[in-house]
């Protein structure tokens, strides 16, 4: 089981890391993914989750190879 | 219905001009009736400081099919030949271009409502993030313009 | 607020890059955020008779002040920076440009909106006329299209 | 007195006339610039009157050195 988990912009630069897998898990979901990675219980305010590259709620369940991604609020165009 | 995410400098109408050439020979000419495009460009000020430059990140692979499906969906509500949209990301400076939306239709509502539609979801949801260098120093924008 | 009537073909997206350029001479670069460009071009269909060619006439004088009053209008309305209407006359090809709409603003809410203010009261109010040539022969067009 | 009257597009082609000139005449509307010059009574339905090249409506008075136009419904665009 290796979850590869990004983060973008502000929280990028916040967390001081931009990727590290999780090893050995099983049955977690997006929150329980963002503690066990940044240690921290909740997750910033209006912080979006993309799991494979779609957007996906905080409870959603992570599988084995998934990669999950925590980011701010979009500021394109 | 290509996309585009581009590291340098890109001038939207040549870009336009460009594609166009390709679409009519691919499509034939006269196929169409209208375009429309849409060009955003960094201005020199926002809000209450002077910006002298601004570095703009994405999510490779996210950012390219989220565009993707957006243009999809304006090619099902409408009537839709075909879409273009060049997204600038890395350090861009004041006058740069930033995006590039065109859409192609035989009609021109139809020109005009897609191109709108695909500004509007590419702002509230493609994933770029813009940081911006004042004289304070760099500060990530935390709300998108609404218009 | 130019507007130009056009005898000869035009290029759109080379028109508007040159202008754009001039503009930045004479007001500054980065001074817009957003611009907006529509093109109506000729197909080669039109209702049920395929249309070879066509002649556009129009009102020397009145159709030029009818297009600036227009642009006037738009600048009235929303915070525009400003705008560039070419039309063509004359002989006309399938796949040739007939109008381009441009407009410069801050904000992509009022480039968009004012682009097609535009476009809506030149095709109601400017003096223009089509006549398309088909395999039947010449004919008027007698109803513009509303979209 | 002398008013200029000008003709476009299927009105020009259907009167085979692009300009013409009305002389020492006074206080007319714009139709009955339009009955003296084309014999017709009525102007063909939605004819469009610009006076000085501005839009007029068919009981405005013209004055001396007007110029008046009866035009199709426009489509161009």
């Amino acid at each position: 089981m290796s979850i590869s988990v990004k983060f973008f912009a502000r929280l990028r630069e916040e967390l001081n890391m931009d990727e590290a897998q999780l090893e050995h898990v099983t049955g977690l979901t997006a929150l329980q993914v963002w503690q066990k990675i940044t240690g921290q219980p909740a997750l910033p305010p209006k912080t979006l989750i993309a799991v494979n590259q779609e957007y996906a709620s905080e409870d959603i369940v992570i599988n084995d190879n998934d990669e999950v991604a925590f980011f701010p609020p979009v500021t394109g165009g | 219905m290509p996309v585009y995410i581009k590291e340098g400098v890109f001038e939207p109408f040549k870009e336009v001009q460009q594609y166009q050439q390709q679409l009519e020979a691919d499509i034939g000419k006269g196929r169409y009736g209208a375009s429309t495009v849409f060009v955003g460009s960094m201005r020199d000020f926002n809000e209450e400081h002077d910006v002298s430059a601004m570095t703009l990140e994405y999510y490779p692979g996210m950012t390219e099919s989220a565009l993707e499906a957006i243009s999809n969906e304006a090619k099902q509500k409408w009537p839709v030949l075909d879409t273009l949209i060049v997204h600038r990301v890395g350090d861009i400076l004041p006058n740069d271009s930033i995006v590039l939306v065109a859409v192609w239709s035989a009609h021109r509502a139809a020109a005009y409502d897609a191109n709108r539609y695909i500004m509007e979801a590419l702002k509230s949801r493609a994933p770029f993030w813009k940081k911006e260098t004042t004289v304070k120093g760099g500060k990530w924008v935390e709300k998108n313009t609404l218009a």
